[in-house]
């Protein structure tokens, strides 16, 4: 027992050693100070006055977490749904929207258009569901260009119909500033944090302990098993695509009313958070407490390089690789990831 | 170590942008000028924006210099928060500015329409065409610029508008290229590229294609010599330059850069430069001639242009 | 040549899996390995063909010791092994599989069909085998994928021929296509070992008999040497209990009732076919496998929609219901494909266990799971049914076959539902797990349960069934009463007319 | 209207689109016949075309600059292995760990070596020629479209057959598609998956290195940051659509390059860029749908015969 854990902490340590290697060439490369770069990367992902950092850190690792929340109910569903970036996009877009067309009082404004943006991103995950069992169109390739169409709808109508003119740039009206989610007192990290712990929370038990998850993930371990002990197969893989997008489309809804408070063409798609939520749960082998660690872990190393780019000097192409190898290095550490792909191959033979 | 600190924040990576470009020049100019310390930080998304914005502030800077429209909700957010930062926004302005916000904005379609005149005059198949990167309402300020400058020497003329979209909009000279080439074979003999990273592709098709474009921001005629007509120039640097001096006067800054201000030009208005500059148009006196007066009619007001980003 | 392991140990974990086995397989020899489920003789086959590295122990070739580092090895110096589960290609024909990993090449390369055919031809000329060559590997029956497999080794000039348990899933017909194609290497000179549950063909075939139990070999020597009933001794480690004796019965009302049904199969539609299966009496249904039982049954549990015709389950149509109504309504079913439709092998044994259950209530609190009454319920059935396994927890893929078969027969038959659907219930299931599934199965006939059993062993058709449908092209061909049935008229009623049904095999 | 659409350059502007596409996906489709779930086309594509530019700068010949990235995409493909096949990381992590690593290596180079930001031009890079094959042009209704292209294009039409050749006779090619379908049956038969999914991985990156060279040396002669804009993720959907055979692969290739070519005309006539560029996409859940209805017809044709 011992003997295997000391094998794998020597395991981690000599990963930890090659990506420490790796990046001291590449600063070598460019002079920039190894020392300074880990620590400026240290203080730009959790430091900063009042821990500003820290907090950007935790916006980001929301809207990441979320994401991976998402994405990890599919997968576990042996559902791959890569179309989690069209959940969220729909889920913006409506949110933003609804917002700006609904009368009314501000909380009902913002419950309801949080409610059209979880509808909007579940109907978009059904959209490729149906595709899926219907059409005969694999859940992975419609999903995945299901993600175009939507970006482009989207951009289309903040830019023509709903632009904000005055802005000159596409995108749509300023939510009403009643609706926008509140900071926590002193801070600028809005609350859409806490709807994001919720939803965690919930996968997190309703994967491990719910009957609906146990079917689901019966299903996606063996559908032909499924099928044969009488699960409702159509009914979970519709039912599991319409949560997991739901939960991207109140990604999408915390977005709009916590930070940008409107739809900004982009804003959803460029930092690739759907991407980051899918490498997220792959790194830790679906395990569904440690997705949200997981998105954490990558939100921490996007602030950090970032930060490490504006304070150390170190170009940030230097920190594209760096984040790069420290995923590559980290992912092939981590064991679970076999199973996921593994899972994967029996999902796509599924779809023939 | 220098006791004032100047922070340029970029709306994108930098890169091959010379508008941006010009913007780190100016703001290390500025450096010099005033004796600051000067950081650039480059955004890729909105995000990173809001980031970026946000940890200027958190570094003490005392003026961020942010390029672009994209900052306004951030600035209009960030600037009550922080009273001891100065913020200076180039290319645009918000309504309502607190004491710590201040503007400088160009007016790129006055240069733009000059081209269009220059086109307008030189088209000999009666119709001529414009590409930007994105449909975006910034860019127009070059489509619309230019359309209404073809049309105001030649009403018959027709402007072909196109985009090159795709998912990399603003860095794909392939798609640029391909743009200008499908341009070209429905007829159009001049083409004005604002296509960013793709005006090489552009300048690449004139080449095998023989037509000639114009481009923007700096003096790209040597890039395609015998093919690059006029390009519109934009003075970022000195307008920041410029701006930042106010500020530290103590100003409430707010300039809008025009012809007049000399905040943008064209070649052709360069009359000690224009010689060697390699551009097309100085083989043709009469479009210089003609494009002096028009700009010297912009200048003195006479002849007023609206803003296309404002317009529906 | 002469194969040598000797003192080979494996453990896998805290579990000794092969325990100092010592065995010699004598070139022009048939050597038979038997013993329970998880007795270890695949592992020790898997040591010998360089699959697995043993704990201690050693192989030699002809008194030359041996090291594989993988079975490219082993295969190099003439070892072939037929594994239980088949490795095949099923989108490659069969030429395209006989050659992988042997390809013949010229010179960039490019494989040399023409010469691997003209190989072949010789080959099949000397055992007197024949195979059409350039068919799809997935159009073809189990018994023509089990030829594929022996060509393979022929092919490869393999001197030591391994096969593991080959005969579990084919007709009589083929298997003795199959028992004549080894004695033919027999007196070619080739040493075949031949792992089997089916004590009959040890007795038919074999030269040698080894014997595990726990890991250990318990005995091994020759078959002249033995008796049927000491071999089985020796796997079960006692007495084998008195044959079970059947209670007459008169049978009750209709359960199952097919009417003019017809689905679509793969070379066809299948039927129109009724049958009618009471409560108290097992129907068996004989036949060569791939004649329409795979989608009858797919039929009537709701795994495949109708074409034409009715479904009645206990008075009710079901004919458009699907899979969780028609279990419901009372239907239970042992599938033939444990692996991937009868068990979740990723999943735990407790998760296995619940899933499919109706009494919902006893297993959840509301929406949640109750792990603990999951647990409870896997616990009973691995105690009664003797499943050897880690425990609720351990994952489903490390039982092995036969204990894997009893979890499900256990899942299936905990559900009490009027009728149970069997589909080959016994398949590579060692000789006590057969008895104990056997006597399963009649005590749920006893109990007033209709049973409708599919096998492609037409003994255990026999020995189970009231009444026997013989399945031919889709169609029903003959029904006989069990008591009047004998292996003869049934054999020939399913295999006089295959024969044609399989024209590539001569 | 039409002959707006159809107008003589858009015969020849199609296999420029078409092109790196195409490599990329037959690149992608000895990794999904192999097993290999790369979806990391879009990082080799983008090597390709900056060591394309890299070669043929330094070299003065395009067909030395194919060669360097050929060479470089090869390299990225034994980066791949080493992660998924060797370190065992997931597939889809390495994939997109190499996209990133792509982006940012390609940048940094660019800023090491020819000290140039975002962009780089220059006389010095030697691009690819149009081939003129006798006899082409006058082929009726192919003839414009086949004439005057780059030899990448050529080299790509060519590849398609090879390919499925290779699939059918080759033994490296037949031992890619069992450890594709069933790896372990590669196994008992003494070969290795890894090293068969090592050799599909390199054949990948050349195959996508070539790609990119048509990127950078063949459709213009320049380098731009991030230039591969997508098209190695509209080869993965290629790839994913066909299951790596390579004639329908052609098919979609040829589509999706034919549907984005026309894009560009479409919004000569004044349709909003946004819409344009969805095209493509539409055009190939179109397919996709029509194909399987199409297939479910012959199906159910089949099922009562
Ligand atoms: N890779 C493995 N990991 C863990 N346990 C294993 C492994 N392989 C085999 N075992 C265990 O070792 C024991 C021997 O297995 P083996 O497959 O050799 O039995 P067998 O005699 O072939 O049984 P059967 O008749 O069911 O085929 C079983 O208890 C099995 O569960
Ligand atoms: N990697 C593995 N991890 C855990 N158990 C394994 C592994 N590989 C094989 N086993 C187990 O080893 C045993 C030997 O496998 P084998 O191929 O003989 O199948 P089997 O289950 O014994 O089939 P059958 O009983 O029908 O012959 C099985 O119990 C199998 O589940
Ligand atoms: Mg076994
Ligand atoms: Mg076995």
């Amino acid at each position: 027992m011992n003997g295997t854990l000391g094998r794998e902490a020597m395991s981690w340590a000599v990963a930890l050693a090659w990506i420490a290697a790796v990046l001291f060439i590449l600063m070598a490369l460019v002079g920039a100070p190894f020392g300074d770069a880990l620590s400026a990367f240290l203080q730009n992902a959790f430091g900063g006055r009042r821990f500003s950092y820290l907090m950007a850190t935790l916006s980001r690792a929301a809207l990441i977490a979320g994401m991976a929340v998402s994405v990890m109910l599919s997968f576990r569903a042996g559902l791959f749904n890569i179309g989690g970036e069209g959940q969220l996009v729909a889920g913006g877009l409506v949110a933003a929207l609804a917002a700006l067309l609904l009368p009314g009082p501000p909380l009902f404004v913002l419950t309801a258009s949080i409610l059209a943006a979880m509808l909007a991103g579940a109907g978009w995950a059904l959209l490729a569901g149906a595709l899926h069992l219907y059409v005969g169109v694999p859940l992975l390739v419609g999903s995945l260009l299901l993600n175009y169409p939507i970006r482009y709808i989207a951009s289309y109508l903040v830019a023509h119909p709903f632009r904000d003119v005055q802005s000159g740039m596409v995108q749509s009206h300023l939510v009403p500033q009643a609706t926008w989610l509140p900071y926590f007192p002193g801070t600028r990290l809005d609350i859409g944090i806490l709807f994001i712990i919720a939803a965690s929370l919930f996968a997190i038990v309703y994967s491990r302990a719910t009957v609906h998850g146990y079917h689901a993930r019966m299903n996606g371990l063996s559908p032909a098993f499924a099928r044969t002990v009488g699960l409702p197969v159509r009914k979970l893989t519709l039912q599991t695509l319409a949560m997991s997008g739901a939960i991207a489309g109140l990604v999408g809804a915390i977005a709009v009313f916590g930070i940008h408070h409107r739809y900004i063409d982009g804003m959803l798609v460029q930092p690739l958070y759907a991407w980051t939520g899918i490498i997220a749960v792959l790194l830790v082998g679906m395990i569904p407490w440690a997705v949200p660690l997981s998105g954490l872990f990558f939100a921490a190393i996007q602030t950090g390089a970032a930060g490490m780019e504006r304070s150390a000097g170190v170009p940030k192409e230097i920190a594209l690789v760096m984040q790069a190898v420290i995923i590559l290095f980290v992912a092939s550490r981590v064991s679970g990831a076999l199973v996921a792909s593994s899972e994967r191959k029996a999902g796509a033979a599924e779809d023939a | 170590q220098e006791d004032k600190l100047f922070v340029y924040v970029s709306p994108d990576p930098i890169g091959v942008n010379a508008f941006l470009q010009m913007g780190r020049d100016g703001i290390e100019a500025a450096g010099e000028e005033y004796g600051a310390d000067v950081r650039t930080y480059e955004s890729r998304t909105a995000a990173d924006r809001l980031e970026n914005v946000n940890a200027a502030v958190n570094e003490g800077a005392d003026i961020v210099v942010l390029l672009g429209f994209e900052f306004n909700d951030i600035v209009r957010e960030v600037a009550p928060t922080a009273p001891d930062t100065e913020f200076l926004i180039v290319d645009q302005c918000i309504e309502d500015r607190p004491e710590n916000v201040h503007c400088a904005v160009f007016r790129e379609y006055e240069a733009s329409y000059l081209m269009g005149v220059a086109a307008g005059m030189l088209s000999e198949s009666g119709k001529v065409g414009v590409v930007g990167a994105l449909d975006i309402p910034f860019l127009h300020r070059y489509t619309d610029g230019y359309a209404q400058g073809v049309k105001s020497v030649a009403p018959e003329t027709t402007v072909d508008v196109r985009w090159v979209g795709g998912e990399n909009p603003f860095s794909d000279p392939v798609r640029a290229k391909e743009q200008a080439v499908a341009m070209h074979s429905a007829g159009s003999d001049l083409i004005f590229t604002a296509t960013s990273g793709g005006d090489f592709g552009v300048f690449e098709a004139a080449e095998e294609r023989d037509f000639l474009v114009f481009s923007v921001d700096i003096n790209q005629c040597p890039q395609a010599p015998g093919h690059v007509v006029d390009v519109t120039l934009k003075r970022v640097d000195n307008a920041m330059l410029q701006a930042i001096g106010a500020i530290l006067e103590g100003e409430h800054a707010m300039m809008s850069l025009g012809l007049a201000e000399g905040g943008v030009s064209a070649m052709a208005l360069e009359e000690d430069q224009l010689a060697d500059s390699q551009c097309v148009v100085a083989e043709h006196p009469e479009v210089v001639e003609k494009m002096r007066s028009v700009a010297a009619s912009i200048i003195d007001g006479s002849l007023t242009l609206e803003d296309p980003m404002f317009a529906q | 040549m002469r194969a040598s392991l000797s003192g080979i140990t494996v453990r896998f974990g805290a579990l000794t899996a092969v325990d100092n086995v010592s065995l010699d397989i004598e070139p022009g020899e048939i050597h038979a390995i038997v013993g329970e489920n998880g007795a270890g003789k695949t592992t020790l086959m898997n040591v010998l063909f360089g699959l697995v590295q043993p704990e201690a122990g050693a192989i030699s070739l002809d008194g030359k010791a041996m090291r594989w580092a993988s079975p490219q090895d082993a295969i190099r110096h003439g070892l072939g092994m037929v594994h239980q589960h088949f490795m095949l290609q099923e989108s490659m024909t069969v030429l395209e599989n006989i050659v992988l990993c042997a390809e013949p090449v010229t010179r960039f390369g490019f494989i040399d069909f023409a010469a691997a055919r003209r190989r072949l031809a010789e080959v099949a000329e000397e055992h007197r085998i024949s195979i059409a060559l350039d068919r799809p590997v997935g159009r073809l029956s189990v018994g023509e994928r089990q030829v594929v497999e022996v060509l393979k080794m022929l092919y490869r000039e393999a001197e030591v021929l391994i096969l593991d348990e080959p005969t579990s899933v084919l007709t009589p017909l083929e298997k003795d296509r199959l028992f004549a194609t080894l004695r033919s290497f027999r007196s070619a000179g080739k040493a075949i070992v031949l792992i089997t549950h089916k004590l009959d063909e040890v007795m038919e075939l074999a030269d040698r008999v080894s014997v595990m139990r726990g890991g250990r070999l318990v005995r091994s020597g020759r078959l002249s040497e033995t008796s049927k009933e000491e071999i089985a001794r020796g796997i079960i480690g006692g007495e084998l209990p008195p044959a079970r004796q059947r209670t007459a019965r008169t049978p009750g009302e209709e359960v199952l009732s097919v009417c003019d049904l017809q689905v679509s199969g793969r070379g066809g539609a299948i039927g129109p076919l009724s049958l009618s299966v009471r409560a108290g009496e097992i129907v068996g249904i004989a036949g060569v496998s791939g004649n329409g039982q795979a989608e009858l049954i797919q039929a009537v549990t709701g795994l495949m929609p109708l074409l034409s015709g009715e479904i009645m389950l206990c008075g009710r149509p079901i004919g458009h219901l699907d899979v969780e109504d028609r279990r419901r309504i009372g239907m239970s079913y042992i599938p033939e494909d444990r692996q991937r439709m009868g068990l979740a092998l990723g999943a735990t044994v407790s998760e296995n266990a619940n899933a499919g259950r109706d009494d919902r209530a006893a297993y959840t609190r509301g929406p949640f799971l109750n792990r603990a009454a999951m647990a409870r319920f896997a616990r009973q059935l691995i105690e009664r049914y003797r499943i050897r396994v880690g425990g609720t927890s351990a994952f489903a893929s490390t039982m092995s076959g036969g204990n894997k078969q009893k979890l499900v027969v256990g899942r299936e038959l905990a559900r009490d539902t009027p009728l149970v659907i069997a589909e080959n219930p016994t398949w590579g299931v060692d000789i006590g797990a057969i008895d104990f599934i056997h006597g399963e199965l009649m005590r749920k006939r006893d109990e007033g349960h209709a049973v409708l059993l599919v096998s492609t062993e037409l003994d255990e058709v026999l020995a189970l069934s009231d009444r026997i449908l013989v399945m031919y092209s889709g169609a029903l061909a003959g029904e006989v009463a069990g008591a009047e049935a004998d292996r003869e008229r049934i054999g020939s009623m399913m295999t006089s007319r295959a024969a044609d049904a399989l024209p590539e095999v001569a | 209207m039409l002959d707006l659409l159809f107008d003589p350059s858009f015969a020849a502007s199609v296999p420029r689109f078409v092109t790196p596409i195409l490599l990329a996906a037959l690149g992608g489709a000895l990794c999904e016949r192999a097993g290999v779930f790369n979806i990391a086309l879009e990082g080799f594509l983008l090597v390709g075309a900056f060591a394309a530019v890299f070669g043929s700068f330094f070299s003065g010949s395009p067909y030395l600059g194919a060669l360097a990235a050929v060479m470089a995409g090869t390299a990225m493909g034994l980066v791949f292995a080493e992660f998924n096949l060797r370190r065992g990381g997931d597939a889809i992590v390495v994939s997109i760990a190499i996209n990133i690593l792509a982006a940012g290596l390609t940048t940094y180079l660019l800023r090491a070596v020819f000290d140039a930001m975002g962009a780089f031009s220059d006389p010095a890079i030697a691009g690819f020629g149009r081939v003129s094959i006798p006899g082409l042009a006058s082929l009726p209704l192919i003839g414009p479209f086949l004439s005057g292209q780059s030899p990448l294009f050529y080299l790509a039409l060519l590849a398609v057959p090879a390919l499925s050749f290779f699939f059918a006779r080759h033994r490296l090619g037949l031992r890619i598609r069992a450890a594709g379908e069933n790896p372990a049956a590669l196994e008992a038969g003494g070969v290795g998956r890894r090293r068969v999914q090592l050799y599909a991985l390199m054949g990948c990156g050349a195959l996508c290195g070539l790609g990119g060279a048509q990127l950078s040396i063949a459709n213009v002669t320049l380098f731009v940051e991030n230039m591969s804009a997508g098209r190695g993720w509209i080869a993965v959907v290629a790839v994913l659509l066909t299951r790596g055979r390579p004639w329908p692969l052609f098919i979609i290739a040829v589509i999706f390059g034919a549907v984005d070519s026309l894009s560009f005309r479409v919004q000569g006539l004044g349709m909003p860029q946004q819409f344009t560029d969805m095209m493509p996409y539409l055009a190939t859940l179109a397919v996709l749908v029509a194909l399987s209805w199409w297939r479910r017809g012959r199906t159910a044709n089949g099922g009562t015969l």
